[in-house]
C-alpha cells in the first residue's frame, strides 16, 4: 500500500441552501482501480464528482491528485490534470457536430481536424464507432453516450468519472461498456463509477464507497459483501417488503389496439402498432431504455397528445383517442408524469392551487373557485400521504422531491381513478418516500384500480408489477408475468429481441455503448 | 456651425417711478423641439422678438414638443390657467383643442397658426410660403440641367400643394417644359426619411430639390450628392455651403409684436391674418453666388411685385396636370381659391395621394 | 463582493417593498438629476408628485390619462402571465380608434346616444387586429412579439391613409382629420367641465373583472399556468391555444376600447395624432403593477403623474419634456432590479 | 440604368444601418439573450456619436463614442438579465424606453447642429466602373465593414472555437457550464459587444446617413433589426441579405412615388413591415428549421449550479 493514491479527498464539505450535500467526505482512489460510489438519489454523489471535476467548489476540505494538493477552479484545470468526466445528464450541444462537441471538451490547443482524426482513432481502439461529422441531434441516446465517453477518453484521463452512465443503456450495452472500462483500468486509469445499482457495482468494481445523506457510511469490497449489507449502508435499513398480491385481475379497463403514432417531437420516437391491455386490479410495468417511445406512449395515454388514430385507445370500451386530458380524467384515467416540477406541479404556485391542475372538486358553477374547499382538500391530501410541508399554501418548489412526489401521487390516487398511469414513480425520491409511494400503488391495485407503471428501474418493476412489457424503438413487446420474467429476458427484449418482434431480424443494436 | 446664443437683451431702461404694472403674460406652444433651425425655431425667434420689443412689460413662456392629440388641450388650458393673456399655438393640430379651451377662458386671447376655425377670442394667422417657393422655382429653373426638379412633401394639404405648384410654376417661367417629381414622407420632421426621399429623387434625376419639411436633411443630402437645394423655414445656408441656393425664411416677429400690442391696447379682434412678402413675413434670402444674375434679377422683380401687391403667383391661366383649366386666363386667385388647392399643376408628376 | 443567494421561499415582504424601493430610487436619482441641472429638487418633486394631485381638475386630467394605460395594461397582464408577449397593443389601440371613428362618422347626426356602439366598435376593432397576430402565432408559429410590433407600423399607416384620404373632413381644407363627432357619439363626462369620462368607470370595472378572472376562476388559473409552467398546462389539459386567443383577444379588445375612448373622449375626432404611445407605456405599467390588477391601477396613476409632471416641468421649470421617458424607463429598470430581492437574499462575502 | 445603380447604392446604404445592428443582436441571441432595447441603444449610440463628432471633429471618434455608450448601457442590461435574472423582454423594453428618453434629454443641445463635412467616398478604380461603380463602390467604409463583419461572423460561428463556445452557451448553458465555460461572463461579453454594434449603427445614422441629431431619429430601425435576426434564422449572411432587402424596399417605396405610381404612399410605407411579417410566417412554419437554427436557451434565464 505504498503506491501514491491517484485521488485523495479529505473532509470535503459542500452546503446548498437548506441541504448539506457533502458532509466531510474523505475518499481514496488507487491507480488503476475501479471505484464505485454508491448511494440513493440525493445522497450527494454527483455533487462530490462535480467537486472533483472542478465544476463545483467545496466549502471545506482538500483534494490531492497523484499526491499533490490541488485546488480546482474549473473543469479546464481538471482536464489538464488528467481528470475526465461523463455526466449524468448529457452535456452535448445538439446543433453541433460530434467533432465540434468533443473539441469543446478538450484543451484549446488542438484543431478541429486533429480532433476528428483522434475521435476515429479512439473509436477504433475501443470499438465505440461514431461519425465525427454527424450533428448530435441526429444521434440516438446510446450513440450520444459514446460521444461523451470518447470525449472523456480523448483527454487521456488518469482518472475517469462516470456518473450513472448506464441508466440509458440496455443490459447488453452495459456489458460492452464494462469491457471498455476494464480495458482502461488495465492501462492504469482509475475509474470512479457512480451508481445505485448493486449488481452493476458487484460486476465491475473492486472498491465501493457508500454514501448516505452527504456522508460516507462505509467503504467495502463489493464482491465480498452481500446485497443486504450494501442496502443497509445505503439506506440505513431494508425497506419493508410489499404486501403480497393475491387477487386475480378483473375486466379489461384500458386497451391500446395497434396504436401507431408519429412523434410530435423533432427527435422523438414514433410508435408502431402498440397493443396493450390493462385489467382492473393489476399493475403492469413498461420496461425499456428511455427514449424508446415512452414519452410518446405516455402522451397518447394521458391525452397530452390527441392525434391517435380512431379506434386505437380504449377506456372501458370507449374510444378515447381524441379525448383531452380533462375528459379522460372525468372518465377515470389519471396520470402521474415523471417530471414533478414544471409538469406535475407549477413550481411557484401553492399546493392547494396545484390541485386545480387535475382536480375540480373545489370548482363551483361557472368555473368559480371555492378557495376554502380547495385548501381543505389540500390539507386532506397532505395529512393522508404524510407530505412534509409548511402548509397548503407552500409553493410546490419549496418541497423536497420526495414530498412533492407524494403530494402528486396522492392527488391522483385521491381521485379514486379507474386507471392510473405512473411514470418513474420513485425517480430521485428518498428511500422512505419511495417505499411509501410503492405501497400506495399496491394499495390502489388492491382497491381494484388498473395501474400502468413506466420505469427504467428493473428492480422496481420486478418488485411492484404483475406483468411486464418492454418498449423498444416504438414497438411494444407482448406481456410476460413477472414470475416468469428474468433480468436477462427483459434485457434481451429491451434490445427488441422478443419472439415475433419486427426488430428481431433488424441489425441488432443501435442503442448500446460499446 | 451652431448659431451663437442670442446676446442677452439690453436691460430695459427704468420707466417711471410709478409702481411697476404686472407684466402681460404670453405663451407659445410648439410642435417640435426648438432646436437650431426649422418651424418651431422660427416661431421661437418671433417670441424672442416680442421679448426684445416689450422688455419687462411682457413675460413669455413656451412649451415645446407638445403632441397634437389629447394632451394639447391640457397644455393650452394649463397655460391659460397660469394667467397667460395671449397664447399662440403654432401647429395645425392644435386647432380643435384650442377652440375648446377658448370657450372656457373668454378673457384670454388665443392665436392659432395655419388653421381655419375661429371664435370670439380665437383668431388665426398664416404666412404665404408659396411666394417663397415660387421664387425658389425661378432659381431652380435656371440651375437645373436635367430639367427635373424634386420636392419632398410632408402632407398633401393645401398649403403644401400650393408650395409644390408655385415651385413648378416658378421654374416653368424659365423652362416651360420642366418636370417636378414629388415624394411624400408623411411627416413634418423625420430627417432619416427626408434623407431617403431626397436620395431617391436625386437617383431619379432630380437635381434641384425643395422641401416642405423642417429639417436640414434634404439640403444635406443634396450637398452630399453634388446637387442643389434650398433652406426652408429658416436660414440653412451653413448646412450645405455648396448645395444651398437660397433659404425661404419666415419672420413671425412683426406679427407677434403686433398681436401682443393689440392685447395691451385692448384692440385685439378676431380675424384671419395672412401675411407674406408684402408684410415682411416671408422672404427668400441668401441667394447663392452660383445663381446667375439673370435669375437673381428675376427674383428681385417678383419680390418687388409681391411687395407692391401687383403680382400674384397664382394668376390664370393655370392648368392642372390632367389638362383641366383650374384658373381662367387673367384671373388672380383669391384667398378662397388658395385655401382649396387640391391639384397639381401641369408638369408635376403623379397624383395627389388619396385626393378626391 | 455581493453575492445573491436564492431564498427557500420568495419573500412576501419584498414583494411589497420592492416597488416602493424602486420608486424611492427613481425619485432619488431624479433629485440628483434636478440638482445637477441646477433646478430646485423640491420644485421638481412638486411638479411630479404634488401638482398632478393639486385640485379636482388636475385629478381629472390625471385619471383621464391613466384610463387608457389601465385598460391596456390589464389586458397585457393577462397575456404576460400566460406567456403571450403581445407588445403591439399600440396597433390595437389605433385600430380601435379607427373603427370607433368609422362608426361615429357613419352614425353622425343620429339623435340617440351612439357612443356605446362607438366603444363597441373600438373594442371589436382592437380584437380583430390582435387576432391577426393570434392567427399567425396559432397557425404558423410566428413570433408574436415581432408580428404584433410590425402591425403597429401597419396600423399607423392605415390610420394615416384614412385621415389623409377617404375619411378626411370634406370641409376641412384637405387637412388630415375627420369631422368632429356629434355630441351623441362622445362619451359622457363624469363631472361637468372636467374631461374625465365614463372610460374611467369602464377601466375600474375591467380591473375588478380581470382580478376576479385571474384569481377567482378556474379559467383564470388555467390561463396563468400556461405562462408559469407550459408543460403543466398541457398535462392538466389547459389549452395553450385558448390561452393565446384569450390573451390576445382581451388585450386587443381592451386596447381597442382605450382607442375608442380616446377619439370619442378628449380628442373628439380622428386625427393622425391620436396614437401617443399608450400601447407601449402600458407595458411598463403592467410590469410596474406586477401584472396584478390592483398594482396596475397604482402604476397607471404613477405613470400618468410622470407624464403630467414632465409637461409641468417644462412650463414651470424649463426642463425638457423627455425627462418623462427617462423617469419611466428608470422606474422599470430599478423595479426589475429590486424584484431580485423577492427571490434572492443579498450576501456580503469576502472573496 | 443609372437610376437602378443609384437605387442599389441607396439600398445598400440604408441596409447597412440595419445590418450592423442586426448582426450585433445576432451575437446577443447566439448566446441566448434577446435585447429588446436595441432601439434605445441605437438612439444613445446615435447621440453619443454625434456629440463626439461635434466636439472632436473626427468621425471615427463618433463611431467609438457610439459604441462605447451603447456598450455601457448593454452592460447594465446584461447585468440585470444575466446576473439578476430579470425578465429579458421587460428589461429590454425598459432599456428602449430609457434610451429614448435619455437620448432625447441629453440631445437637447445638439438638435439641428451641423457636423463637419465628410468627403464623398469613392473606391479608387472600382468606383469609376460603369454601373457597378455607382451601384457598389461609392459607399462609406462602414458599408464594406458590415459585409466584412457578416462574413467574419459566418466564419467565427462555424469555424472558430470561440464561436462554437458562444453557440454552445446559447444552445445549452448548463452543459457549457459543466464543461467549465464561464457562461455568464461569456453572455455578458457577447451582450456588450452586440450592444456596441447597435451603438455603432446608431452613430452611423447620426453622423453619416443623416448627419443630424434629432430625438427619436432611429425611427423603429432597432425593432426592424430585431426582426431581422429571426427573419435570417440567426445566420449572419442572411442577416446581411435581409438588411439589404429591407433597405431596398424602403428606397423602392420612395422611388415608386417619384415615378408617380398610383398607390397611396401609406401603403408603400407599410411594405417593409408587411414583408417582415410574411417572411416570419414563412420561416416559422417549419419547427425543424427553427429548432436547428434557433439558440435553444433564447430568452431563458440561466442559474449556474442548478
Ligand atoms: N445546485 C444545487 N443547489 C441546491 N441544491 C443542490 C444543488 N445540487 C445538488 N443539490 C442538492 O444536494 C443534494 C445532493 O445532490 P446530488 O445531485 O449530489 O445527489 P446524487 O447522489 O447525485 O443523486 P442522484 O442519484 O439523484 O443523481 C440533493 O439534496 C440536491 O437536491
Ligand atoms: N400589489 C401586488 N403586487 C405584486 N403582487 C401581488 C400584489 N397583490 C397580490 N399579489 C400577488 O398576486 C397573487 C394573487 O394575489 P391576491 O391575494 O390578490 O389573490 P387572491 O385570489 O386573493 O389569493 P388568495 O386569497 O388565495 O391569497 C399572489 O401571488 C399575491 O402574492
Ligand atoms: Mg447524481
Ligand atoms: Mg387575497
Amino acid at each position: 500500500m505504498d503506491v501514491i493514491p491517484r485521488l485523495e479527498l479529505h473532509g470535503i464539505t459542500k452546503r446548498y441552501p437548506g441541504v448539506l450535500a457533502n458532509d466531510h467526505v474523505s475518499l481514496t482512489v488507487a491507480p488503476g482501480s475501479i471505484h464505485a460510489v454508491l448511494g440513493e438519489n440525493g445522497a450527494g454523489k454527483s455533487t462530490l464528482m462535480k467537486i472533483i471535476y472542478g465544476v463545483v467548489q467545496p466549502d471545506e476540505g482538500t483534494m490531492r491528485f497523484d499526491g499533490r494538493e490541488v485546488h480546482l477552479k474549473s473543469p479546464q484545470q481538471a482536464r489538464e490534470l488528467g481528470i475526465g468526466m461523463v455526466f449524468q445528464h448529457f452535456s452535448l450541444f445538439e446543433t453541433l457536430t460530434v467533432a465540434q462537441n468533443v473539441w469543446l471538451g478538450l484543451q484549446a490547443d488542438t484543431t478541429l481536424r486533429e480532433v476528428s482524426a483522434a475521435i476515429e482513432a479512439k473509436a477504433r481502439e475501443f470499438g465505440l464507432e461514431v461519425d465525427p461529422a454527424r450533428p448530435v441531434h441526429t444521434l440516438s441516446v446510446g450513440e450520444r453516450q459514446r460521444v461523451e465517453i470518447v470525449r472523456a477518453l480523448l483527454a487521456q484521463p488518469r482518472l475517469l468519472i462516470l456518473d450513472e452512465p448506464t441508466s440509458v443503456l440496455t443490459p447488453q450495452a452495459v456489458q460492452r461498456l464494462f469491457g471498455v472500462l476494464r480495458q482502461l483500468a488495465a492501462q492504469g486509469c482509475s475509474i470512479l463509477y457512480i451508481s445505485h445499482k448493486l449488481h452493476e457495482i458487484r460486476a465491475l468494481c473492486d472498491t465501493c464507497t457508500v454514501m448516505r445523506a452527504g456522508r460516507i457510511t462505509g467503504t467495502v469490497d463489493p464482491r465480498a459483501v452481500d446485497n443486504a449489507e450494501l442496502s443497509r449502508l445505503m439506506i440505513g435499513n431494508e425497506p419493508p417488503p410489499l404486501p403480497p398480491h393475491r387477487r386475480p385481475a378483473g375486466e379489461v379497463v384500458l386497451a391500446l389496439r395497434g396504436l401507431s403514432l408519429k412523434s410530435p417531437h423533432e427527435f422523438g420516437t414514433d410508435l408502431h402498432g402498440v397493443d396493450l391491455t390493462l385489467r382492473a386490479g393489476e399493475i403492469v410495468g413498461v420496461a425499456g431504455v428511455s427514449g424508446n417511445g415512452q414519452r410518446e406512449l405516455l402522451a397518447a395515454l394521458s391525452g397530452e397528445d390527441t392525434s391517435a388514430p380512431p379506434g386505437t385507445v380504449w377506456l372501458d370500451g370507449r374510444d378515447i383517442g381524441r379525448a383531452h386530458p380533462g375528459q379522460r380524467r372525468r372518465l377515470g384515467l389519471h396520470f402521474v408524469p415523471e417530471e414533478r416540477l414544471g409538469r406535475g406541479a407549477v413550481p411557484t404556485l401553492g399546493l392547494a392551487h396545484n390541485l386545480l391542475l387535475t382536480r375540480s372538486e373545489a370548482v363551483g358553477r361557472g368555473g368559480w373557485l371555492r378557495l376554502g374547499a380547495l385548501r381543505a382538500q389540500a390539507i386532506g391530501i397532505i395529512e393522508r400521504y404524510g407530505v412534509k410541508t409548511a402548509g397548503p399554501d407552500a409553493a410546490a418548489q419549496s418541497l423536497s422531491g420526495g414530498n412533492l412526489q407524494k403530494f402528486i401521487v396522492g392527488r391522483e390516487i385521491d381521485a379514486q381513478p379507474r386507471v392510473l398511469v405512473v411514470s418513474q414513480p420513485t425517480w430521485g425520491v428518498d428511500v422512505g418516500a419511495a417505499a411509501q409511494i410503492r405501497a400506495a400503488l399496491v394499495a390502489l391495485r388492491e382497491a381494484g384500480c388498473a395501474v400502468l407503471v413506466v420505469s427504467e428501474e428493473l428492480d422496481e418493476l420486478f418488485e411492484l408489477c404483475d406483468r411486464l412489457v418492454v418498449l423498444c424503438k416504438g414497438h411494444l413487446s407482448p406481456s410476460v408475468p413477472v414470475a416468469e420474467a428474468t433480468v436477462e429476458l427483459i434485457g434481451a427484449w429491451m434490445s427488441g429481441l422478443w419472439p415475433g418482434s419486427p426488430l428481431a431480424h433488424a441489425e441488432e443494436e443501435h442503442h448500446g455503448a460499446a | 456651425g451652431k448659431k451663437e446664443e442670442a446676446a442677452p437683451a439690453p436691460a430695459p431702461a427704468p420707466a417711471t417711478q410709478a409702481p411697476k404694472p404686472e407684466p402681460l403674460k404670453a405663451a407659445w406652444v410648439y410642435v417640435g423641439p426648438v432646436g437650431d433651425a426649422g418651424w418651431s425655431f422660427a416661431h421661437d425667434l418671433g417670441r424672442k422678438a416680442v421679448e426684445a420689443h416689450f422688455g419687462d412689460k411682457v413675460q413669455t413662456t413656451f412649451v415645446e414638443s407638445v403632441p397634437e392629440g389629447a394632451d394639447a388641450e391640457r397644455v393650452i388650458r394649463d397655460l391659460a390657467a397660469q394667467g397667460n393673456k395671449i397664447i399662440f399655438a403654432t401647429s395645425f393640430g392644435y386647432m380643435e383643442p384650442m377652440l375648446k379651451v377658448a370657450q372656457e377662458f373668454p378673457d384670454v386671447k388665443f392665436e392659432h397658426a395655419t388653421g381655419y376655425k375661429t371664435a370670439p377670442n380665437m383668431r388665426i394667422y398664416d404666412a404665404s410660403f408659396y411666394q417663397d417657393a415660387y421664387m425658389a422655382g425661378i432659381i431652380a429653373g435656371h440651375m437645373t440641367k436635367t430639367n427635373t426638379l424634386g420636392f419632398v412633401g410632408s402632407f398633401p394639404i393645401p398649403e403644401v400643394l400650393r408650395n409644390i405648384n408655385a415651385y413648378a410654376l416658378g421654374a416653368q417661367t424659365v423652362k416651360p417644359n420642366i418636370k417636378l417629381k414629388v415624394v411624400w414622407v408623411n411627416s413634418w420632421f423625420d430627417p432619416p426619411k427626408e434623407t431617403e426621399a431626397a436620395q431617391s429623387l436625386i437617383n431619379q434625376g432630380a437635381d434641384v430639390l425643395l422641401q416642405n419639411t423642417d429639417s436640414t436633411a434634404v439640403l444635406q443630402t443634396a450637398e452630399k450628392n453634388g446637387k442643389y437645394a434650398f433652406g426652408w423655414d429658416s436660414d440653412m445656408s451653413s448646412f450645405g455651403p455648396k448645395a444651398h441656393l437660397a433659404s425661404a425664411v419666415v419672420n413671425w416677429g412683426p406679427y407677434y409684436v403686433q398681436a401682443v400690442q393689440e392685447v395691451l391696447d385692448g384692440t385685439w379682434q378676431t380675424k384671419r391674418t395672412v401675411w407674406g412678402v408684402k408684410e415682411g413675413l416671408n422672404d427668400l434670402i441668401k441667394i447663392a453666388d452660383v445663381v446667375p444674375e439673370e435669375a437673381k434679377k428675376k427674383v428681385e422683380e417678383v419680390k418687388a411685385g409681391l411687395k407692391s401687391g401687383e403680382f400674384e403667383v397664382f394668376t390664370g391661366p393655370i392648368v392642372d396636370n390632367t389638362g383641366k383649366e383650374v384658373l381662367a386666363k387673367g384671373v388672380k386667385a383669391d384667398q378662397d381659391w388658395k385655401d382649396k388647392v387640391n391639384f397639381f399643376v401641369k408638369g408635376v408628376e403623379g397624383k395627389i395621394p388619396a385626393g378626391k | 463582493m455581493v453575492r445573491l443567494e436564492r431564498r427557500p421561499q420568495p419573500s412576501a415582504w419584498w414583494r411589497w417593498a420592492s416597488p416602493l424601493l424602486a420608486l424611492a430610487l427613481t425619485v432619488a436619482i431624479g433629485v440628483v438629476l434636478f440638482a445637477v441641472l441646477g433646478k430646485d429638487p423640491l420644485a421638481g418633486l412638486r411638479v411630479f408628485f404634488v401638482e398632478p394631485l393639486g385640485d379636482l381638475r388636475a385629478l381629472s386630467e390625471l385619471l383621464l390619462k391613466a384610463t387608457p394605460l389601465m385598460l391596456i395594461a390589464l389586458g397585457l397582464a393577462i397575456g404576460f402571465r400566460s406567456n403571450v408577449w403581445n407588445i403591439g397593443a399600440e396597433g390595437q389601440f389605433i385600430i380601435g380608434a379607427v373603427c370607433a371613428s368609422g362608426v361615429a362618422l357613419a352614425l353622425q347626426g343620429a339623435a340617440w346616444p351612439t357612443w356605446p356602439l362607438v366603444l363597441l366598435a373600438g373594442a371589436l376593432g382592437g380584437l380583430a387586429w390582435a387576432s391577426v397576430t393570434a392567427v399567425l402565432r396559432d397557425r404558423y408559429n410566428a413570433n408574436e412579439i415581432l408580428v404584433s410590433l410590425m402591425l403597429v407600423y401597419v396600423a399607423v399607416q392605415l390610420l394615416n391613409y384614412l385621415v389623409y384620404g377617404p375619411w378626411k373632413d370634406p370641409l376641412g381644407f384637405n387637412f388630415p382629420q375627420t369631422q368632429r363627432f356629434g355630441a351623441t357619439a362622445l362619451v359622457p363626462r363624469l363631472l361637468p367641465g372636467l374631461r374625465v369620462n365614463v372610460g374611467l368607470v369602464l377601466a375600474l370595472l375591467a380591473t375588478v373583472a380581470v382580478w376576479l378572472f385571474l384569481f377567482r376562476t378556474r379559467a383564470g388559473f388555467a390561463q396563468q399556468v400556461g405562462g408559469l409552467a407550459p408543460l403543466a398546462a398541457r398535462y392538466a389539459g389547459f389549452s395553450a391555444r385558448a390561452a393565446l386567443w384569450l390573451a390576445m383577444g382581451v388585450t386587443g379588445a381592451l386596447a381597442g376600447l382605450a382607442g375608442a375612448l380616446e377619439v370619442a373622449g378628449p380628442v373628439g375626432q380622428l386625427t393622425p395624432h391620436v396614437p401617443v404611445g399608450y400601447g407601449f407605456a402600458a407595458i411598463i405599467v403592467a410590469f410596474v403593477g406586477r401584472l396584478h390588477p390592483a398594482g396596475i391601477t397604482g402604476a397607471a396613476v404613477l405613470m400618468s403623474m410622470f407624464y403630467l409632471g414632465g409637461e409641468l416641468a417644462q412650463s414651470r421649470l424649463g426642463l425638457p419634456k423627455s425627462i418623462t421617458g427617462v423617469f419611466q424607463g428608470l422606474l422599470l429598470l430599478t423595479l426589475l432590479a429590486c424584484d431580485t430581492l423577492i427571490a434572492y437574499r443579498v450576501r456580503w462575502s469576502k472573496g | 440604368m443609372e437610376a437602378v445603380a443609384l437605387l442599389i447604392a441607396a439600398s445598400l446604404n440604408a441596409g447597412t444601418v440595419l445590418a450592423i445592428a442586426a448582426l450585433g443582436l445576432l451575437i446577443n441571441e447566439k448566446v441566448g439573450v434577446v435585447n429588446l432595447g436595441a432601439e434605445g441603444l441605437m438612439l444613445c449610440g446615435a447621440l453619443a456619436g454625434f456629440a463626439a463628432v461635434v466636439h472632436f471633429g473626427a468621425h471615427p471618434l463618433g463611431f467609438l463614442a457610439g459604441m462605447g455608450v451603447a456598450a455601457l448601457l448593454s452592460l447594465v442590461f446584461g447585468w440585470l438579465v444575466i446576473y439578476l435574472n430579470t425578465n429579458q423582454y421587460a428589461t429590454g423594453l425598459a432599456l428602449s424606453l430609457f434610451g429614448a428618453g435619455l437620448s432625447a434629454f441629453g440631445g437637447q443641445p445638439y438638435t439641428q447642429y451641423k457636423l463637419p463635412e465628410l468627403v464623398a467616398p469613392h473606391v479608387p478604380l472600382l468606383g469609376d466602373l460603369p454601373f457597378l461603380g455607382a451601384a457598389l463602390f461609392r459607399q462609406h467604409a462602414l458599408v464594406y465593414a458590415a459585409v466584412a463583419l457578416a462574413i467574419g461572423l459566418v466564419w467565427f460561428f462555424d469555424r472558430t472555437r470561440t464561436g462554437l463556445v458562444l453557440r454552445s452557451v446559447g444552445e445549452n448553458p448548463e452543459s457549457a457550464h459543466a464543461l467549465g465555460y464561464p457562461v455568464r461572463r461569456i453572455r455578458l461579453l457577447a451582450v456588450v459587444v452586440g450592444g456596441a454594434l447597435c451603438g455603432l449603427a446608431g452613430a452611423y445614422v447620426s453622423t453619416v446617413y443623416t448627419p443630424l441629431w434629432v430625438e427619436g431619429m432611429i425611427a423603429g430601425k432597432g425593432w426592424i433589426a430585431l426582426a431581422l435576426t429571426t427573419f435570417a434564422t440567426w445566420r449572419p449572411a442572411r442577416v446581411l441579405l435581409g438588411a439589404y432587402l429591407f433597405g431596398g424596399v424602403t428606397m423602392l417605396q420612395f422611388h415608386l412615388q417619384g415615378m408617380g405610381v398610383q398607390v397611396p404612399s401609406q401603403f408603400l410605407t407599410m411594405m417593409p413591415y408587411l414583408a417582415t411579417i410574411v417572411v416570419l410566417v414563412l420561416i416559422s412554419r417549419s419547427p425543424l428549421w427553427i429548432r436547428t437554427h434557433m439558440p435553444q436557451s433564447l430568452g431563458k434565464p440561466f442559474y449556474p449550479g442548478s
